[in-house]
């Protein structure tokens, strides 16, 4: 059954190449995830060959398929409302980025999971490269090389785990019962090339750098997407070798270069997002700034938290790209300064990207205010007021640009597109994330990452 | 050795053309090495991909992209060649005394791990100095190939169906830097990835 | 009890000082029961409203009448009303009144009320700090702080009380509008300050603003003879006797500050604040 | 007992919110809204005048009482100042009033943990959305609150956190929270050089919000202030003597650079800032000394300012443009507006009778009666007070009297009955509490009082009488005294600048500019000016970092390896 998950979307992929009809692939486009979604809650906890569905892996398949979902109803309205000849260009990596997520989500294999990691590259570099000019070429080339040396790095991290369990598995499992009394001097090598290639993937400073260009070019629901799960499948490996060398015994280490990267991201993005004038690469930067936070809470040795705040991110993310997708639409053009006092003039989709950029920025009753607030608690004391300090910098730039892009002098609006679609998507995921803010799942989390332990 | 020294030449060349080469002459070199060390089959199998994919399809298609894209022969680098080479140098110096930390015990080729991890070395210094796209993918394949021979020299190669899909990627983003790069030519007219810096900020 | 005798003594004490300084310089002058006479007249003359002019231009000789009156009631002249921290109702008050005049001043909409009204509030930020700060310093080192129970002057406090007189003093000719703060007899409104705030008003709201200005006067008096060694009524008819004769002397050989010189003079009575009440809270001696 | 008065009023108050979806917008605010006012003040006081003092359910009391008085004054006059809005505009306000009312309850009445956090910060963004939303202009205003609200609740984030962990037993977070509560509450209150996002929010906001962001949530942050001294038997004397100093500067900063303000709202932002400072001088003092005299005060001092605040803001409403030097005259146009502001102003004031100056008086006395160089603070709040004055007497007088200096004056109107009645709501018990004082100290608390009654109904029959005596006498209208000229125009009034500029000479740390345009120079705004600076400069130097060039992105990558590499090894 798990291997219908990687099955469908392969399938999908190969006719999603020659069709051309946009209703019918994104009809398809938001059937599949959900059908995946339906098979991931049915196999939930299966096992077939290298195949397993294990807690944590669940988890981000179903918040995948979930995402994926909802881009792909709200895709629907977004090319009819742009009129973009290449749209249906959009949905064949579209499959194959579905198929590669699963897979890095099902497969327990070190290895196979570092394939399908580094095949999420290649897929989503077709969605970056999608405007086909040549910003997005710029974008698609900085991502393709940044990810793929990064990605190579981590490969010698995957041989060096490899070969200090002696050859003997590379299972995760089995790993992890194998690894308590191997060699840690190997082990720690192992992780600074896994952190540094998956933190490339992560966005994590200094690796970060193709980031912001690559979801600013990319088209909005693709943004989306890169964001709210793309992100998440590096992060998802980092979680599965940061509780690989705790159960090695290095989890001090682990964590101190968790710790350390985790604020140096958030500071660096609290600078970068003071200073932006289009606010896709400011929600961009912001995504490193929440993946910053994301490991932070990782090397706080709190894994639960950590999948929560991916998990918060992810959802607020993708009704924040989606919102700016509409505002592109309305307004033509990425610049703060043109797309200002956007809540008077569609106050819709002004509201939603208002709403879901303070949700970013961590307020209640939005669901990142919960795992910011959990973070603080399980902190070092001597790490609270940097914590809080790199909070509020990033805080302080995003505030500016909410402001201004939702109640500044408003700008001239090209065009008022009319699909509902493009306000609902946005407005529901506002709407989980405010029940999951209100009612935060905390327990739920720390039982599935019960596996991690 | 003679594969450092084709890295080395890799760094040291200032015809395209030529680079590409080393760069096929490289991967016999390591297809060679992954025959010598096997004692089972799939390293074999992994050897014989290897040479087909990387030492015959991937050259291939990089000098046919050369070709079609009338590209200069000339290689572009912030450094010069001869600078290149004495960071070359001091980089695989660096290699080689970390590469001590590296051979971990009961790796099967420790004498290669050092000349891996200098060829991972020179791949990023040639990746991040050269200037030209095609230089880059070249940079990034030699890279690849370091952390292969350091694979097959701490454990005698992953599995099979691993390498496979390993090297399935490697081509799959050689491909896409391929229809990347023809796309460079065609938008901008050229292939200087440094002139590529209209994202900033 | 207090009230009344200030209120009945004020017309005396400003036409006495009509007539003393009249006599100093040399002049005949009306003589010193003419106060009495001016508010009789004035309060049977109808008043005039000036046009642009609100229900306040009514509460600002009101208040600042019985602003002043109240105040008094609680100056122990006569022992009457008293309990702590009655000084600062005392101040207060006679600011309530202020706080309407000046803005009656705003109400008529003339340009001589307006300046009437900032300059009154440049002296009222001048002089009521180191008042308040004065008297507290004297009621700190009484141990009781209210103005019934002020310790006699001894060696202990003769500095704070030295300070704090001179102090009141000077917040006297401020709030007074006297020389060399303001010149009652001038006739050139561009350099009134008190009278500036009065040219509008006519009739028996110029006479409950007379009288008020009266009881005001007589009421930093009374206050500042709590600080002498005496009886309350006989240090208050002393201090009465005494002021008049100042005044007088300062009104005649004396000229008036210009008005920007103002925070030049003003400052010591600040000073003189802040020192006392260091004096009281470091217990310096002399 | 007061429990269900509390679950009833919360309910009344998420009801009308529900409600404003469907209604249209202001209706129904009298019934809910005041009602739920009602049941506010009468919980809050029953809780703060039967439970035991000192404690949270006392303390929260209080402010209950505080907050439904704004409330109860607000339903009235929401329902006719929200009719008078454009309908989305309205629609939108009257859903989020209510819930940003409901956050403030929430955040008494929950104990210091995660749920204080939360409504903390759910206050700030329903704040924030409320401000932003009025007028295009008030983007500045809503970022400052914004991201001041974001440092208080991280300060508050903080002192939970410390909280939490030091019951499971790491004792030395004691300064921590400490600080937490200094930062978070204090700057909710706005504490002196964190204050200027107050002068900037509050007077874009419309004008309810004003009113309940000055009357309510600054006091918000007292209430917190208050708390954190009951987590411990005393709490630490750095944070008395902090709070004494930074307020007592910012006490007399204020009014000073107040009277610099030629803008109405603004003025008496600056105003808030003065009285709050004043408070937290207050609180400090009362840290430092447990003199309840200091509670007493502060108890005076807050009501009254929520009842004279709320009411001048309310009042401000009507104001057809927010220049003082376009004002003038508008007694006439709106007298009842006026005279309720003129009362207004006197509490503001701190003139007596009233109840302002009750509670300056005594924290006149309890300074007095402190020992050491506290008691010189006594100077500091005379100054303060005086300033007050000043700044008073400009605003009103140059704003509602005299005659008009613009033409926009002839727009302006008298405020709806509605809203009439929400202002007499305030005014009446300002009066209240003014005459009969005591009665909202709890038996806990038993300090002397001034004679208040005899004093207020004395000076108010007075008062009624004599001017009814000048009314009685003959007089008539005639034109102003001009000198004989005749040529008397509105422009010979003083200007709002003009008016000050004589006593801003004497502190010079705020100083006029006439060079290029008349102006202020504000040494806090230059300081906050510099670090804005220096920080956007350091973040657009951070920027060469993304500078495009791929080889340098790689060069990084390759470094951020090596470093590993190095903790690795």
């Amino acid at each position: 059954m798990l291997w219908l998950l990687l099955l469908l979307p392969l399938a999908s992929a190969a006719w999603a190449y020659r069709e051309k009809n946009l209703n019918r692939l994104s009809l398809v486009a938001a059937g599949v995830p959900l059908v995946s979604l339906a098979i991931a809650v049915l196999g939930q906890g299966a096992k077939n060959g290298l195949l397993e569905l294990d807690g944590v892996g669940f988890f981000y398949l179903v918040l995948a398929d979930l995402i994926f979902t909802l881009v792909a109803l709200y895709a629907r309205g977004y090319w009819a409302a742009s009129h973009d000849t290449h749209a249906p260009a959009f949905f064949a990596p579209f499959f194959a980025f579905i198929f590669t997520t699963h897979g890095a989500y099902l497969t327990h294999n070190l290895g196979l999971m570092w394939i399908f990691v580094e095949s999420s590259t290649l897929a989503s570099a077709f969605l970056v490269y999608h405007h086909h000019n040549s910003r997005a070429l710029e974008a698609t080339w900085k991502y393709l090389m940044l990810g793929s040396v990064g990605i190579a790095l981590g490969l010698i991290g995957v041989i060096l785990v490899y070969a200090v369990l002696g050859g003997a598995t590379l299972d995760w499992g089995e790993a992890k019962g194998l690894i308590g009394g191997v060699n840690p001097a190997g082990l720690k090598l192992a992780f600074a090339f896994l952190l540094i290639g998956f933190g490339t993937k992560v966005g994590l400073f200094p690796m970060h750098a193709w980031l912001p260009d690559a979801h600013s070019e990319s088209p909005s629901p693709g943004s989306a997407l890169l964001s709210g799960t793309l992100l998440n499948v590096a992060f998802y490996a980092l979680v599965r070798y940061t509780s690989l060398l705790e159960s090695a015994g290095l989890g001090s280490y682990v964590h101190k270069l968790l710790l350390g990267f985790g604020l140096a991201s958030v500071f660096a993005a609290a600078l970068f997002l003071i200073a932006q004038k289009d606010y896709k690469r400011l929600l961009a930067y912001s995504s490193m700034e929440h993946m910053g936070l994301g490991v932070y809470a990782l090397g706080l040795g709190a894994p639960w938290l950590a999948l929560l705040h991916t998990l918060f991110h992810s959802l607020c993310k993708t009704a924040a790209f989606l919102s700016a997708g509409n505002l592109s639409l309305a307004f033509g053009s990425t610049d703060i300064d043109k797309a200002s006092g956007s809540a008077r003039s569609w106050p819709a989709a002004g509201f939603a990207f208002v709403l879901a950029g303070l949700a970013l920025a961590g307020l209640p009753p939005f669901p990142l205010f919960f795992a910011e607030f959990q973070a603080l608690l399980l902190s070092p004391a001597a790490l609270m007021p940097f914590y809080l300090l790199g909070l509020g910098l990033a805080f302080a730039g995003l505030a500016g640009a909410i402001t201004q892009i939702g109640f500044g002098t408003p700008s001239a609006l090209q065009v008022l597109p009319r699909a509902r679609i493009l306000v609902w998507v946005p407005a529901a995921l506002l709407l989980l994330a405010l029940v999951l803010g209100v009612l935060p799942p905390a327990e739920w989390a720390k039982n599935i990452a019960e596996v991690l332990r | 050795m003679a594969i450092l020294a084709t890295g080395f030449l890799m760094v040291g060349r200032r015809s395209l053309t030529a680079l590409v080469r080393f760069y096929a002459l490289q991967n016999v070199l390591l297809a060679g090495l992954a025959f010598a060390l096997s004692e089972e089959g799939h390293l074999v199998f992994a050897g014989v991909v290897l040479l087909v994919l990387k030492g015959v399809l991937i050259p291939f298609f990089l000098l046919a992209l050369l070709k079609r894209l009338a590209v200069s022969h000339e290689v572009e680098s912030y450094l010069s060649i001869p600078l290149s080479l004495l960071f070359g140098g001091a980089l695989v110096a660096v290699g080689f005394r970390a590469g001590k930390a590296f051979a971990l015990p009961g790796a099967a080729l420790p004498e290669a791990v050092p000349v891996a991890i200098s060829l991972i070395l020179l791949g990023m210094l040639s990746m991040a100095t050269r200037k030209k796209a095609v230089t880059q993918v070249l940079g990034f394949l030699a890279l690849e190939n370091g952390v292969f021979l350091l694979a097959l020299s701490e454990t005698q190669g992953l599995p099979l169906f691993i390498e496979i899909g390993v090297a399935l990627d490697a081509f799959a983003a050689v491909v896409l830097a391929g229809i990347l790069i023809r796309r460079i030519k065609q938008i901008f007219g050229h292939l200087d990835t440094a002139r590529m810096q209209e994202l900033k900020g | 009890m207090s009230a009344v005798l200030l209120l009945l003594l004020a017309p005396l004490f400003t036409g006495c000082l009509k007539w003393v300084k009249a006599r100093l310089q040399n002049r005949q002058g009306p003589g010193p029961l003419i106060d009495y006479f001016n508010l009789l007249k004035l309060a049977q003359k109808s008043y005039i409203v000036p046009e642009t002019a609100s229900a306040v231009f009514l509460l600002g000789p009101s208040l600042s009448f019985l602003g002043a009156v109240l105040a008094a009631t609680m100056l122990p002249v006569f022992p009457g009303l008293s309990f702590t921290g009655d000084f600062l109702l005392v101040l207060y008050l006679l600011n309530l009144g202020r706080f309407f005049q000046a803005l009656a001043a705003l109400d008529s909409g003339s340009a001589f009320g307006g300046q009437g009204s900032y300059r009154e509030s440049l002296v009222a930020v001048l002089t009521e700090p180191g008042t308040i700060l004065a008297l507290s310093a004297v009621a700190l080192s009484s141990q009781e702080l209210s103005l019934a129970s002020l310790a006699p002057l001894s060696a202990q406090n003769l500095l704070v009380y030295a300070l704090a007189l001179a102090a009141l003093l000077l917040s006297l000719v401020a709030e007074g509008a006297r020389m060399p703060v303001d010149d009652p007899a001038t006739h050139l409104e561009l350099t009134m300050i008190h009278e500036a705030q009065l040219l509008d008003h006519s009739g028996p709201l110029l006479a409950l603003y007379e009288l008020a200005s009266g009881v005001k006067m007589l009421s930093y008096l009374a206050l500042a003879s709590l600080l002498l060694p005496l009886s309350h009524v006989l240090a208050f008819l002393l201090m009465v006797v005494l002021g008049l004769a100042g005044l007088a002397i300062i009104e005649t050989y004396g000229v008036r500050l210009r008005y920007l010189r103002l925070p030049d003079l003003l400052t010591y009575n600040t000073l003189a604040g802040i020192l006392a009440m260091l004096g009281v809270v470091l217990r310096f001696r002399i | 007992m007061d429990t269900p008065l509390l679950a009833l009023a919360l309910f009344l108050i998420l009801l009308q919110s529900g409600l404003a979806l469907w209604w249209p917008p202001g209706r129904g605010f009298p019934w809910t809204f005041g009602t739920a006012g009602v049941l506010l003040l009468a919980a809050g006081l029953h809780r703060w005048l039967l439970e035991a003092p000192g404690q949270q359910l006392s303390l929260s009391g209080l402010y209950l009482a505080l907050l439904g008085l704004l409330y109860l004054a607000l339903g009235p006059y929401l329902r006719d100042y929200l009719s008078h809005q454009d309908s989305a505009q309205a629609k939108l306000n009257a859903a989020t009033i209510p819930l940003f009312a409901l956050s403030m309850v929430a955040a008494l009445l929950v104990p210091p943990g995660y749920s204080l956090v939360f409504a903390w910060e759910a206050m700030a963004l329903l704040g924030y959305l409320l401000i932003a939303w009025g007028e295009p202009g008030a983007q500045t205003g809503a970022r400052w609150f914004l991201l001041s609200s974001r440092l208080s609740g991280a300060g508050v984030l903080l002192m939970v956190v410390a909280l939490s962990l030091i019951e499971r037993g790491s004792a030395s977070l004691w300064p921590l929270v400490f600080v937490g509560a200094l930062v978070g509450f204090g700057v909710k209150a706005a504490i002196f050089p964190l204050s200027l996002w107050l002068t900037r929010a509050h007077p874009v906001a419309p004008s309810p919000i004003s009113a309940l962001l000055s009357g309510g949530m600054t006091k918000l942050g007292l209430y917190g202030l208050l708390l954190a001294t009951t987590f411990q038997t005393k709490p630490p004397e750095w944070m008395g003597w902090t709070l004494v100093l930074l307020g007592l500067a910012g006490a007399v900063y204020a009014p000073v650079r107040g009277l610099a303000e030629q803008d109405y709202k603004a003025v008496l932002a600056y105003s808030s800032v003065e009285n709050l400072n004043l408070m937290l001088a207050g609180a400090g003092a009362l840290m430092l000394t447990q003199d309840l005299r200091f509670l007493a005060a502060l108890v005076f001092l807050q009501l009254s300012h929520a009842a004279y605040k709320g009411l001048l803001f309310l009042g401000s409403a009507i104001l057809p443009a927010r220049e003082i030097g376009r004002l003038g005259g508008l007694w006439k146009r709106a007298p009842v507006t006026a005279g309720l502001t003129l009362f207004a102003s006197v509490a503001a004031a701190s003139l007596p009778p009233l109840a302002g100056f009750l509670g300056e008086w005594l924290l006149f006395l309890s300074f007095l009666g402190a020992k050491g160089l506290l008691a010189l603070s006594a100077g500091m709040v005379a100054l303060a007070g005086v300033l007050a004055s000043v700044l008073y007497l400009r605003a009103f007088g140059l704003t509602f009297l005299g005659s008009a200096r613009s033409e926009a004056v002839d727009r302006g109107l008298e405020a709806g009955p509605g809203m009439r009645l929400g202002m007499s709501l305030l005014a009446t018990f300002l009066m209240t509490i003014s005459l009969f004082p005591a009665f909202f100290l709890p038996k806990g608390i038993s300090v002397p009082l001034l004679p208040q009654f005899a004093l207020f109904a004395g000076l108010l029959v007075l008062l009624t009488l004599l001017v009814w005596w000048l009314k009685k006498l003959q007089h008539r209208s005639y034109g102003t005294w001009d000198c004989g000229y005749t040529s008397l125009e509105p422009v010979m009034q003083p200007s709002p600048l003009g008016y000050s500029e004589q006593v801003l000479r004497l502190f010079p740390f705020v100083s006029l500019r006439s060079v290029p345009s008349v102006g202020v120079l504000d040494p806090l705004e230059q300081a906050y000016r510099l670090v804005s600076a220096l920080y956007q400069n350091l973040a657009s130097a951070f920027q060469r970092l993304q500078s495009g060039s791929i080889h340098l992105y790689l060069l990084l990558q390759f470094l951020a390896l090596l470093v590993v590499l190095a903790v690795a090894l």
